[in-house]
């Protein structure tokens, strides 16, 4: 049973549901790659969540069955998709445009790192000559919400979540909320606010994995503080 | 489930406050939408700033809107027309100010203000008079003057067709202004003549994307009134 | 006949020809409000000129017939048109993209005074408190030539041709031939040259209906002088 | 009469110089250029700066021209990829030059490019490595940086059906880059699936307009390659 014990925490699906939960219906929001990609399979029922590629479409639609993919229908991870009655095809200019200019309402992306104030590292490892920005740094400055979706710590154990970012920044204070295998958590102008554990998860446990210090919501609503996001 | 339509134009107009920016469409009469600028004469909000291409064109445009002492500032290209008395009195007796902007300048600040683009250069009125008092630079040996984005708090647009979603599609030249203005406001209202279902526009064909209008107003036909009429 | 010979010069359809005449296969034309709006019916046959209009469409046909107006097809001058086969609808801001890209071959303009310099002033009239600007200044900007096409002076006999304009310009530098009624001016770098005298008129008496000194093509070419525009 | 079609796509590429700047139109190998890319491998033009989004996302793209050693210089936003070892080793023996530009930035900077537009100020990069070293300005409280515009001497896009006149529509998400570079070159170069009689394409629909193709070549599918090969 020691395995069990150590599987406390969501799982990927598990993950991008609770995503999934928070976004309303109506919302437009897009999908970065990896984990966030899930989110599209998970939306709750009965709700209309139109889903933007920054390659250029609205309305993005789950995976084609086998043997129907369409290489001229792709999303930012260049994979197959299909498209949803009502969505649309568009320019690199106009998605742009529609990022930038504030109209998604929300961007749930990955990360390398996040530090207490919603600063976000996602493009670059250091000493990278490459990097990899795709439209990252343009979602975080034009999406009304920026959510990461991600494991709560890297692969060899060390917290993703950090006081001072180390990485190369996407952009600063810009996160406003994190979703991680353990724990959903608020960037908040009083730090960073944990929101909901996942199970098996206490408190404590999520903060000795944590490079940054943690407040519990149930405390800040006892101590009457305003949550701000 | 996503639902942009209202069944009533008065409450589509019912919240625009007084000193709301205003973006409104159309070339002259086409693709005016005329509809919800009667609409808003009979709100009457006060002290609208307006940005529309044409002022005095036709009389049931921005011109109808200035007669009813609704707006302070006009910013435009073409501000005159056999419908510009009314503008002409009021800029006279400084009840209105007056904005000229050239229109592809016009155009473009739209579209930085719903790009998300602050202020970007262009070779357009350097050395006029539409250009004196703006900052410049030269680039590539060429004079450039500096232009800020418009956004609006509303934009009143005229569609063909659209879908609940908020996809619009245009019928020939009555798209003009209305595709750039309805990314620039905080809320786009369309005034079309059909909604079909969602899925019944070509998706390689949709002009302006769900994402940027919010409300929906369907153009009661003649041959709907009267069977309205008749109840 | 006294009549006959004050009617020296072209009609404003022979006027709207000779510019016609100019216009090259395959060229991508914006023709503005006014004298330069006939040159849409009088395109040489089997030429193929693309007519722009800044309200949003390439490939304007001629007018309809009577009774088959549609007022979601409207020129720059909205007068009811007709579309091309080949023709496309747009918005205005791609439409001024184009425009001010320098993807036009030539804008057709009409004019209240233009230089000798090649300053164009079509807007505005001293002291007018409105002013009628439109696309004028976005096309003089950004086509890659510059034609206006007007009467050579005023209702009350004054030139349109001046040694330096006393109305707010539109554009300085910019207007690179000038075809009126009474003759075929292009702006150089040596000045005003006359290319062509229209029927009846001599250099002497288009010399006197002009308030900036004008050169003869036959006299540049023969002192060998380069005539650039 | 215009004819904008090319029977040869050698003759297409032909005058392509050393030292042009290209502009490559797709996103991965969706609308990607790749005949064109192709001819160009083969027509052998050197030191060439070329913009594209994807460097490395599959072998036929703009890895074809850096591994045969016809890059200098790279501008982008996503330079990694399973074809990206070539890119690699050039930049590490400093062969080639890497311009790094956030996607919408880059899109942006290429739509000033065919409007006209020297430069813009956006929020994109500011306070990141991408934004150290270019100019800055504040506008309503935030951050922002300047960006100038990218023209290329030739674009090469990839269109799904066009006419003579080079009107193009796309093919779903094959759109991408390639409306947006079309606008932006001296010489728009356009691979297409079909070309059809003027008047063919919806007027409603055409996502890049006639002005901004100036050469059109078919690709021949493999049915009509059998059919050629057989006389």
């Amino acid at each position: 049973m020691v395995k069990d014990e150590l599987k406390v925490g969501w799982s990927k699906i598990q993950l991008a549901s609770r995503v999934a939960q928070d976004l309303e219906d109506g919302w437009f929001v897009n999908l970065g790659i990896g984990i966030p990609t899930l989110v599209a399979d998970v939306i709750p029922e009965g709700r209309e969540i139109i889903l933007h590629s920054e390659n250029g479409l609205l309305g993005l639609g789950p995976k084609p069955a086998p043997g129907e993919e369409d290489m001229d229908l792709v999303n930012a991870g260049k994979e197959p998709i299909t498209l949803k009655p009502g969505g649309s095809f568009f320019s690199q200019s106009d998605s742009f445009a529609m990022i930038r200019g504030g109209h998604l309402d929300a961007a749930v992306l990955g990360a390398f790192q996040v530090s207490m104030y919603g600063d976000l590292a996602s493009w670059k490892v250091p000493n990278d000559p490459l990097g990899r920005v795709g439209g990252a740094m343009d979602l975080t400055v034009g999406a009304k919400r920026v959510f990461l979706c991600m494991q709560h710590c890297t692969k060899k154990g060390e917290s993703k979540i950090v006081e001072e970012c180390t990485y190369p920044l996407t952009a600063p204070r810009c996160v406003d909320r994190i979703y991680t295998d353990l724990a959903v958590i608020d960037v908040t102008n009083d730090g960073l606010v944990v929101q909901e554990l996942a199970p098996g998860v206490t408190f404590k446990y999520l903060q000795e994995r944590t490079a940054a210090p943690l407040k519990d919501l149930a405390d800040q609503l006892v101590k009457g503080e305003s949550i701000q996001h | 489930m996503i639902q942009k339509k209202f069944e009533n134009i008065a409450k589509a107009v019912a919240d625009i406050h007084d000193g709301a920016t205003l973006l409104v469409g159309g070339f002259g009469g086409s693709g005016l939408p005329s509809h919800l600028i009667a609409a808003l004469v009979e709100q009457g909000a006060k002290n609208l700033t307006v940005v529309s291409n044409n002022i005095g064109a036709v009389s049931d445009g921005v011109a109808a809107l200035i007669s009813n002492n609704q707006v302070k500032k006009i910013i435009c290209s073409f501000p005159v027309g056999p419908h510009a008395d009314d503008l002409i009195a009021r800029l006279q007796n400084g009840a209105i100010e007056l904005e000229i902007s050239p229109q592809g300048t016009l155009a473009e600040r739209i579209r930085a203000g719903g790009s998300g683009i602050p202020a970007f250069y262009t070779p357009t009125a350097a050395h006029t008079e539409l250009g004196a008092g703006k900052e410049t630079r030269v680039f590539n040996g060429r004079l450039h003057v500096l232009e800020y984005a418009i956004t609006g708090d509303y934009a009143f647009i005229k569609g063909h067709r659209a879908d609940r979603w908020g996809n619009l599609v245009y019928n020939k030249t009555q798209r003009n202004f209305n595709p750039v203005m309805a990314t620039a406001a905080r809320i786009t209202i369309a005034e079309v003549d059909e909604i079909v279902e969602v899925g019944e526009l070509d998706p390689e064909n949709i002009a302006t994307q769900s994402v940027y209008v919010h409300r929906l107003v369907k153009l009661v036909t003649l041959r709907e009134e009267e069977v309205l009429a008749n109840g």
